[in-house]
């Protein structure tokens, strides 16, 4: 299956891009984290403390081990910091 | 109930006075407004990114919450992204009701909410760099209070 | 900081905009506004009495309480006294500080105390008659959380 | 001793007047009360029940037994209504 994966703040910084379209196999958040850092040593970086990372699917909080099937819009960025 | 995300500067003193007028049966306002703390006179300025789409999502959230929650006349929400400079307002929050107790909770609820549960990310352009700003332990440790 | 005891309206939006705007290095400001509520459309009215002299030193005492408490930048209170009609604004509170929790802590300690401390006596003047609005237990009880 | 006795809210429609000049020599504001409830009954009806007023002395709250020796204004009234 195919996902829109969006980056912001420091993630997006770290792997260089603000959103990409991304093929993958992944049935959880998790497998598609361990499909990305295997690929290049930027998001190995981005990804390399989890307890620092929040992901969205579709919009919506999620956790790691949430899985993939259906979802558009995977979402990676650290705790939120507005107000 | 009103919600806004925009970059162009709002008009606190605008929006509080229509807000107010228009809570028909509020006993009691409460606004909170966030500013860009120039850190001891050298200006700072901030960058503001935000997660267009489930910004306004996560925002009507809280405020649903927020509204079932307590006895609340109106709500108000807004939240600017882009460049500002210190001093500016980044965001305000105005609630009505018609006792003071659910009005202040109200907006203290939403504060707590937005720091952490709204998709925003603020980089702080100081005389250094810039640095995104961390996430306080604190902020987490307020929304165990609601 | 800034009290006002005074007979005639006061406009929130231009104080609440003037007060942040003053209110150099913080970051957070909150107003309290409270409103004479129509009761569920019937328009009434209110009739304020205050002990001129007592109210301005009990009002800068409780100010001066909250500075103490608070890391606050600044802090108004505008309080009116004669006869509101439905809707009109009774009293403004406003507090600066570098951070929230500072900002919202001090406005509700200077309403809980405002409510219960400050020489003033509330009318409500009602389609049935004129009656004194009676203390509430739950504001004396308000006292003990500071 | 003369002290000026100021009255609000109910207290002063009760007993009809806003303030005067009272001559007294009570110790406290328990016997300036007592002296007052002795003249008339509308001063009777006013202070009828002490746990509903509130007494300042020169503008500070006071408690009933305070003393009014160097006291120049007294004031009686309901629990206040502010804010």
């Amino acid at each position: 299956m195919s996902v829109e994966v969006l980056y912001f703040a420091w993630v997006r910084e770290r792997i260089g891009l603000p959103r990409e379209r991304v093929q993958t196999d992944a049935a959880t958040v998790a497998d598609l984290i361990a499909e990305l850092v295997a690929r290049e040593d930027r998001y190995a970086m981005a990804f390399a403390d989890l307890a620092s990372l929040r992901v969205a699917l579709d919009q919506e909080l999620a956790s790691f081990d949430a899985p993939l099937a259906g979802v558009r819009e995977v979402a990676f960025f650290p705790p939120m910091t507005g107000g | 109930m009103r919600l806004s995300v925009q970059e162009a500067p709002f008009d606190l003193g605008a929006e509080s006075q229509a807000f107010a007028a228009g809570a028909a049966g509020a006993g009691a306002v409460v606004t909170f407004t966030g500013i860009v703390r120039d850190n001891g006179g050298a200006l700072s300025a901030m960058e503001i990114e935000h997660y267009a789409g489930m910004t306004e999502k996560a925002i009507a959230a809280i405020m649903d919450e927020a509204a079932g929650r307590w006895a609340l006349v109106d709500a108000l929400v807004i939240h600017r992204f882009g460049r500002l400079a210190g001093g500016e307002m980044i965001m305000m929050v105005a609630t009505a009701a018609p006792h003071r107790a659910d009005a202040f909770a109200a907006a203290e609820f939403l504060m707590d909410y937005l720091k952490s549960r709204a998709p925003f990310w603020k980089k702080e352009l100081g005389p250094e760099g810039a640095a995104w700003v961390a996430a306080k332990d604190a902020d987490e440790a307020a929304l165990l209070r609601w």
